[in-house]
């Protein structure tokens, strides 16, 4: 049997769960809107300023940081189911790469991009 | 028989996202329609047994890539933004491309010659990768046997794109500009 | 009717088709930007189906290789287009033609 | 078509979402009396059927049926499409978290051999990997269709926090592919069946988390801020951002952010499990030697014994710390777990090669 019949049949068992859920808040509840209740939920103050401001940048480094760091997590992946079978030279070449890995790290730290506060 | 169902499905699933990425205004719609896309083309890999593929595109591509675009989306508060095709000459345009890509289309499906099969060079079809040890376990073995030096330098590769990207977004992170 | 190597080929093309498309006639950066990652991901499935057809794993470790090359093209691409935002305000490509002969 | 195959599957997928919808249904109850006892109160124990009280365990249910009978509210100029997408989007992680994770022995019955588990994929512990990667999209959406100041910046925080783990926590698992040689759950689990020799006897099974005692620690504090539960609740920070992302929900959708939360607990003590106790192993107890019941009952009791073991930790952690302020969260990160990752994988390296399972020739 294919091995992704399985995964599918979980992600229909899910999509039932959610529909379910959905369907449940969407038919039983009551619906009554008004003016003050459509309001932006600010702790009983008017809100006040733009909902969609635009945010600091550093969590746009984060972002950028995460995706090259995600890559080179997914470069060891294969490296590490044939680290027992490649011996010396698996090592030495993973070192080159790890190497590479922290100077990255290393001068992104120097530069002050992991700086929050 | 269940194969070309499953190939089907994703097939068209693909493409009416990637036409949503394509004619959606919203630019939270079209980023969340190409990670839908995305999903649709991994499970394709996954249908043609690339099994490490289909898992890293949906890690990276969907998971990574695509957040990054949301973010900037989001970031740079272009979710109200309404991006129209264009005036008059636009519309123009968009169709010239529409043929021109369904001519395309067509001249790829008459000389792919449906049907036809090409040699095999290696003899790694899915049971054999299955006995080597799976899929994830032979592109590792390619990775770190003949593609070596390419894998090194796509490690240079990234290492410059880190470097680049802190340096392009450095003066953001400068205090002063802090408020 | 189990799917051959021309019916990948085809949807393939017809992916990057729609890239292609959607690179010409959208004005939005970010989206012009997201057709490019369509058409290189139209690219990739190409490889993959050829690895298949063919039965060698080489088309993997290249689409392995062009997931590297995107990731860090949008890390960068996407540092760009905030640089540029930044100091234009926008991120329409008709209004950014500074550079225009 | 093969259908008592298909049906066996039908079967294991029922049992999954069931006992994740279960075991995160009751963890709400679990983490209320826990926090009373903690706090020398009583926790629910008013909602009964007919008298019987249970300990208060019926508070869950309760909790369900008043969740759907609330109103479905959606603000004023949130985008519809996508504040309802959005729990969904949540949830669906945890829901399927469990597809590749064995919860028990392989026996053969009716001449057929089944295996507890959904499904054994070539990619195994990616697939975990990969699918809870897709969940930063539910709380981008959620803060981004809201039209609420606050819970955008909820939502900004999660996203930023939720990525920033996703490094250490694939970075921690290397050393356990190392160990093991490979991705796949139920090999991995079979490995840690065998035990550490010392003059012939077998003393120590071979457990993730005595080859890995750092990768364990850097993969649970990575998981519990994957999970977004105190003390990295930043997201949610009440006091702050009058409940992050969620502020706009209400009902069930709410509900479901929360479900999803309990339930992704249960999702990464059952990995935790797996990659470093061993699974469903019983040390000193050779489970593939027993006949069929008593095999598969001790199987389950030990994988589901570890599972809530491992949940009461996370209860426990969740009420004894206080929250980090956002920098601390970041650092922790990026500057402690992130390195401590990159450096496991050459501990691992010497640890393998003193152990003597790998040669440098």
């Amino acid at each position: 049997m294919n091995p992704y019949l399985p995964v599918l049949v979980t992600f229909a068992a899910a999509f039932a769960v959610i529909g379910m859920f959905l369907f449940f808040c969407h038919a039983f509840g009551p619906k009554q809107t008004s003016k003050i209740k459509s309001d932006p939920f600010e702790c009983g103050n008017p809100p006040s300023g733009p909902a969609h401001d635009r945010f600091a940048v550093r969590f746009y480094i984060v972002a950028m940081l995460f995706l090259l760091f995600d890559i080179e997590v997914v470069f060891l992946y294969p490296w590490a189911i044939l680290f027992r079978d490649l011996g010396g030279l698996g090592i030495a070449e993973m070192s080159f790469f790890l190497v590479l890995l922290v100077g990255g790290l290393a001068y992104v730290w120097w530069r002050g991009a992991l700086e929050w506060e | 028989m269940s194969a070309a169902i499953a190939f089907w499905i994703l097939a068209i699933g693909a493409v009416s996202t990637a036409l949503g990425v394509v004619l959606m205004r919203n630019p939270i719609t079209s980023a969340l329609n190409l990670v839908l896309s995305l999903c649709f083309v991994a499970g394709l890999y996954a249908l043609l047994e690339a099994h490490f593929v289909a898992a890293i595109q949906v890690t990276v591509y969907a998971g990574a890539i695509m957040v990054l675009f949301t973010f900037v989306i989001m970031l740079l508060d272009l979710g109200q933004v309404q991006d129209r095709i264009g005036p008059p000459e636009g519309l123009v345009k968009a169709a010239v491309m529409g043929l021109l890509g369904i001519a395309f289309v067509v001249m790829v499906a008459k000389s792919a010659h449906l049907g036809i099969t090409i040699p095999s060079t290696s003899g790694l079809t899915p049971a054999n990768v299955a006995r080597a040890g799976g899929n994830t376990r032979l592109v590792g073995e390619l990775l770190f046997g003949p593609y070596l030096l390419p894998f090194e330098i796509a490690g240079v590769l990234l290492v410059v794109a880190l470097v680049g990207t802190v340096v392009m977004a450095k003066r953001e992170v400068d205090p002063r500009r802090r408020k | 009717m189990t799917p051959d190597l021309g019916h990948y080929l085809t949807l393939s093309a017809m992916l990057f088709a729609i890239g292609a498309t959607g690179v010409l006639v959208r004005r939005n950066a970010l989206i012009i930007f997201m057709s490019v990652e369509l058409m290189l991901n139209a690219s990739h499935l190409a490889l993959v189906a050829f690895s298949r057809f063919r039965e060698s794993l080489d088309g993997q470790v290249l689409v392995f290789f062009g997931m590297t090359v995107a990731a860090a093209e949008v890390a960068v691409g996407l540092a760009i287009i905030i640089a540029v935002y930044r100091s234009r305000k926008t991120v329409n490509i008709d209004e950014l033609r500074q550079l225009h002969g | 078509m093969d259908v008592t195959g298909l049906l066996i599957v039908v079967g294991k997928v029922l049992f999954i979402t069931f006992v994740v919808l279960n075991f995160g249904a009751i963890m709400t109850w679990a983490e209320r009396k826990q926090a009373a006892l903690i706090q020398d109160r009583i926790g629910p124990n008013r909602i009964n059927i007919g008298g019987f009280k249970l300990l208060g365990l019926i508070q869950p249910i309760a909790d369900g049926i008043k969740m759907i009978m609330k109103e479905d509210f959606i603000p004023a100029g949130a985008h519809k499409l996508y504040h309802t997408l959005a729990p969904a989007i949540a949830m669906f992680p945890a829901l399927v978290g469990l597809a590749v994770i064995p919860f028990g022995p392989s026996f053969d019955a009716g001449g057929r051999h089944i295996d507890l588990q959904v499904a054994n994929l070539d990619v195994g512990i990616l697939f975990v990997l990969a699918v809870s990667s897709l969940g930063v999209y539910g709380i981008a959406l959620a803060g981004w269709a809201s039209n609420n100041k606050y819970s955008l910046l909820g939502t900004v925080r999660a996203t930023a926090q939720m990525i920033s783990y996703e490094i250490p926590m694939g970075l921690s698992i290397i050393g356990i592919v190392m160990t093991y040689g490979t991705l796949e759950l139920n090999k991995i689990v079979d490995l840690q069946g065998e035990y550490f020799r010392l003059g012939g006897i077998g003393v120590l099974p071979k457990w993730g988390i005595f080859y890995q005692p750092l990768g364990f620690i850097l993969l649970f504090t990575a998981l519990i801020a994957e999970t977004k539960r105190t003390p990295f609740d930043l997201p949610e920070g009440e006091s702050e951002l009058v409940a992050g992302y969620n502020v706009e929900y209400s009902g069930m959708k709410w509900g479901m952010f929360f479900l999803g939360e309990f339930a992704s607990i249960v999702v990464v003590s059952a990995l935790i499990a797996t990659l470093y106790l061993g699974g469903w192993q019983v040390p000193y107890v050779h489970l593939t030697a027993l006949p069929v019941l008593p095999r598969i009952l001790l199987g389950l009791i030990s994988f589901f014994g570890k599972v809530v073991v491992l949940c009461f930790l996370q209860l426990l952690i969740r009420w004894t710390l206080p929250r980090f302020r956002y920098d601390q969260l970041m650092d922790l990160g990026w500057k402690r777990l992130l390195p401590l990752a990159i450096v496991n994988v050459p501990i691992t390296a010497v640890w393998l090669w003193v152990l003597g399972g790998f040669k440098l020739g």
